[in-house]
């Protein structure tokens, strides 16, 4: 996937916008109808489905808490089921035991769903890249990932 | 009878409790000084981490474009997981003496644990931990770095 | 009790047993066949009372293998350290110590799943870690696997 | 129990049939990815099978292969919330080895950071557990203070969570001069929030009935499971290892070992509370007069230890850490076995739960304060 610059992506977001942007100043002002922006933004805020392995796992729950708080960005609740979730945060090493649980996972989430490998270990197996048995060698062999 | 008050005044004292719960929730709403909440990326301008903060390896260039990088593999045997890989090649040097350079450092921020260990190993100061957090990328080949500038030269008196 | 006397307790019940001490504890090394027995003693008398079994440890050695207890006494304070000598590294067998401390029931099936050493008794031995299909004992120092492993 | 329900077309009692149901490896309160087979008899839990091995990744063969200092940043990935005394167990086995001794400052800055990696680990806890139960203020409660320890480890040693701040031989790095100003101030703002914790949840009418009575474990089986740590010590299980193998700076400091008799979830509940206070305690003891000296000595840059076997444990923020290396004298250990504390706790699981609602699983589960990694290796 090709990486936009800020206007690119701002642009692309605003595709399916329901509405008009004003741009006054630093600030922008919209035109838009209530109900409509209310099913936009259902539509798109992610909601995460917690799958913390190891480490990462601490530092995701610290995101999702009171310094850093991910609400702010309408990522309003992690769940539990991954028919409830359409964004996996993959939070840790996967080990091969585990790669089958997480393939079913994937394949449980309804479309369109994203994937983001978070850390060492989830990327490219990190600090179990040598002489281990057992670790999956990064997340992507067992499911498309679309942020690393 | 007794079950009766018993159960009336469970009532009551759940109620206490869980009021004593909502006063400390309460605090905080009429309190907005003492919530912690980090505004980012709003904040970007004026957050800065700790000088000992840990983000990524880099090789520090002079502003003439030289770094202290002698291509010694200290800090490639000290990782504990083969995340740096230096190339060297040799050059021929003007008084025709064949010298060891730096051709390639590589660093793979994917499989990075920030240890610290490299930065202890080396003998010349080269390279140490800067302080950028933001490596989000879209696919992880892009995560794989030469650290060492294009035309990049080796200091002057380090050896 | 001193060490001098855990010594003569131990070689009391095993006449054949090897001390060294090192690490700060007193290490025993009884045959494998000899173990439970010796354990059991140590753990029921009043003046031993070896209530806690705080690791079990499996090694592989070049020609044989050893399972190392270690052990404490919550009432006395003492310590010792216990290695059964399993001399055969084909068939290594052990009888387990579950009915004696029952936290040795995870213990010793992780021994098992990774160094292959079969512990009679045991209520149920089956691999902890790896999955049930998974061919050779990993922690085993001649274990090879051409797929997973990537040296260094 | 209510009578046996019986068939109203034949009048016999109905039969009642155990079935299984699989809890994990994705599930909220499993903390991680333990897989538990529960056998069930309606709500009633007959039997718990833990199944392990889903983050099993092998560190053990791997430190056949690391020198002794590689192996600090793998222990720091097994129990994670106590990753500084995981690294201490390890630092503190190879300088047995070494028959090196520390000097005092190293000494006195591995215990108070020893004690605010436990303080930070019980706050994560406590959090934790109230999002179990159903209440998710206690999660930010104890997320906001952990903040302020992250923090300092931050400016200390450049990481959040996996510090690899000890090394065989001392500390990575001296302290920051801003460290025991930013110690005091947060030592004083928790000594004022952590009875706001006790009005959040301890008193709560439903949390009592939640926890009291629920998951007793005595203190025999505690010892014959080898349950330590604060599981263990609200059984009545003395088995602190700073009190009983004082190592670093423990045997200068007075502190009390939080003991109850209960066994209960509450039981587990209050000593950690209490943990907490004797955590304050022991860093403003040591707070004020941190030696001057070296903050490591001088080792080889590549250490072998000298053949011999080395035993040492440590109380993390989960109970008795254990370390043994067995070297041959090389630039790396022969085999190394690690005690996790959460393994052998996790073997009393069925014990525990054997008889309990399917939803006092949670909380006993919860009060064992399992860390998956920390189990599987």
């Amino acid at each position: 996937m090709e990486i936009h610059n800020r206007d690119q992506t701002k642009r692309e977001l605003l595709k399916d916008f329901p509405g008009e942007v004003h741009e006054v100043g630093s600030t922008n002002i919209v035109v838009t109808a209530m109900d409509s922006i209310i099913n936009w933004s259902h539509a798109n805020s992610l909601w995460p489905l917690t799958i913390g392995t190891s480490c990462y796992a601490i530092e995701m729950m610290a995101t999702g808490a009171s310094r850093h708080d991910w609400e702010r960005f309408g990522t309003e609740v992690a769940r539990s089921a991954p028919r409830q979730a359409d964004l996996i945060v993959i939070a840790g090493t996967i080990v091969n035991k585990m790669a089958l649980v997480l393939k079913r996972l994937y394949d449980q989430i309804a479309d369109s769903k994203y994937v983001i490998a978070m850390g060492a270990c989830a990327i490219s197996r990190g600090p179990f890249y040598y002489n281990t048995y057992s670790v999956v060698n990064g997340a992507d062999h067992v499911n498309p990932v679309q942020t690393a | 009878m007794k079950a009766i008050v018993k159960y009336i005044s469970s009532i009551f004292s759940a109620l206490k409790t869980l009021f004593k719960g909502m006063a400390v929730t309460g605090h905080y709403i009429s309190h907005p000084k003492e919530i912690i909440t980090q505004q980012y990326p709003e904040n970007r301008e004026t957050l800065k981490m700790f000088d000992m903060f840990r983000g990524e390896v880099v090789l520090t260039h002079s502003e003439s474009n030289e770094h202290r990088c002698t291509g010694c593999s200290a800090c490639e045997v000290a990782c504990p997981n083969g995340t740096i890989e230096i190339i060297n090649k040799r050059i021929e040097m003007p008084d025709g003496k064949k010298k060891k350079v730096i051709d390639k450092f590589v660093y793979h921020l994917s499989m990075c644990t920030f240890c610290n260990l490299c930065i202890l190993s080396c003998p010349t100061d080269a390279i140490k931990m800067s302080q950028d957090f933001e490596h989000a990328v879209f696919d992880r080949s892009q995560l794989t770095k030469v650290l060492n500038k294009p035309a990049s030269k080796l200091m002057e008196g380090v050896r | 009790m001193e060490q001098e006397q855990l010594k003569e307790r131990i070689l009391s019940v095993v006449p054949e047993a090897e001390f060294e001490i090192t690490g700060g504890y007193m290490n025993a090394t009884v045959p494998s066949a000899k173990l439970h027995d010796l354990a059991k003693n140590l753990r029921e008398s009043e003046d031993t009372l070896f209530d806690y079994l705080f690791c079990l440890t499996g090694v592989d050695w070049p020609d044989h293998m050893t399972v190392v207890y270690h052990l404490k006494s919550t009432t006395h304070g003492h310590n010792v350290v216990l290695k059964a000598k399993i001399d055969s590294r084909e068939n290594p067998e052990i009888d387990t110590v579950s009915d004696i401390w029952q936290t040795a029931e995870f213990h010793e099936r992780e021994v098992f799943d990774l160094f292959g050493i079969i512990f009679r008794n045991h209520p149920d031995l089956r691999r902890i870690f790896l999955d049930d299909d998974w061919v050779g004992y990993p922690l085993r120092k001649d274990y090879v696997d051409k797929v997973n492993i990537i040296e260094l | 129990m209510a009578e046996t329900a019986t068939n109203t077309n034949t009048g016999k009692p109905l039969e009642t049939q155990e079935y299984f149901i699989n809890m994990g490896p994705q599930h909220p309160s499993t903390h991680g990815v333990l897989r538990l087979m529960l056998t069930l008899e309606g709500e009633t839990i007959h039997n718990v099978e833990p199944h392990l091995g889903y983050i099993h990744r092998s560190i053990e063969k791997m430190c056949e292969k690391d020198t002794y200092a590689q192996i600090i940043h793998l222990t720091d990935r097994m129990d994670y919330l106590s990753s500084h005394m995981n690294n201490e167990a390890v630092s503190l086995a190879v300088e047995q080895g070494l028959e090196v001794e520390m000097p005092e400052r190293v000494k006195v800055i591995r215990t108070i950071i020893s004690e605010l990696t436990r303080l930070s680990s019980h706050q994560l806890w406590w959090g934790v557990f109230g999002m179990d139960l159903g209440a998710i203020t206690s999660f930010l409660y104890g997320f906001r203070d952990r903040e302020m320890i992250i923090d300092i480890f931050e400016e200390t040693c450049g990481a959040r969570l996996t510090m690899n701040y000890n090394v065989p031989g001392g500390l990575m790095f001296d302290i920051h001069p801003n460290f025991q100003k930013r110690t005091k101030a947060f030592v004083e703002h928790f000594r004022q929030k952590l009875p706001e914790y006790d009005q959040l949840l301890t008193g709560n009418v439903i949390f009592e009935m939640r926890t009291k009575g629920i998951g007793i474990l005595s203190k025999e089986d505690a010892i014959s499971f080898g349950v330590t740590g604060p599981t263990g010590r609200a059984s009545g299980f003395s088995n602190d290892v700073r009190k009983h193998n004082p190592y670093s700076a423990y045997p200068q400091v007075e502190f009390n070992e939080v003991l109850r008799e209960e066994g209960d979830s509450y039981a587990r509940y209050k000593v950690r509370i209490q943990e907490m206070w004797e955590s304050m305690s022991i860093i403003e003891q040591l707070i004020e007069n941190i030696p001057e000296g070296d903050y490591k000595v001088k080792t080889k840059a590549v250490i072998k230890l000298p053949k011999g076997e080395y035993y040492q444990k440590v109380e993390t923020a989960r109970g008795e850490f254990g370390v043994y290396i067995i070297s041959e004298g090389g630039k790396s250990p022969y085999r190394l076995k690690f005690r996790s504390p959460g393994f052998s706790n996790l073997s009393a699981l069925n014990h525990m739960a054997k008889g309990v609602k399917i939803a006092d699983l949670v909380v006993i589960m919860s009060t064992l304060d399992l860390v998956i990694p920390d189990i599987d290796r």
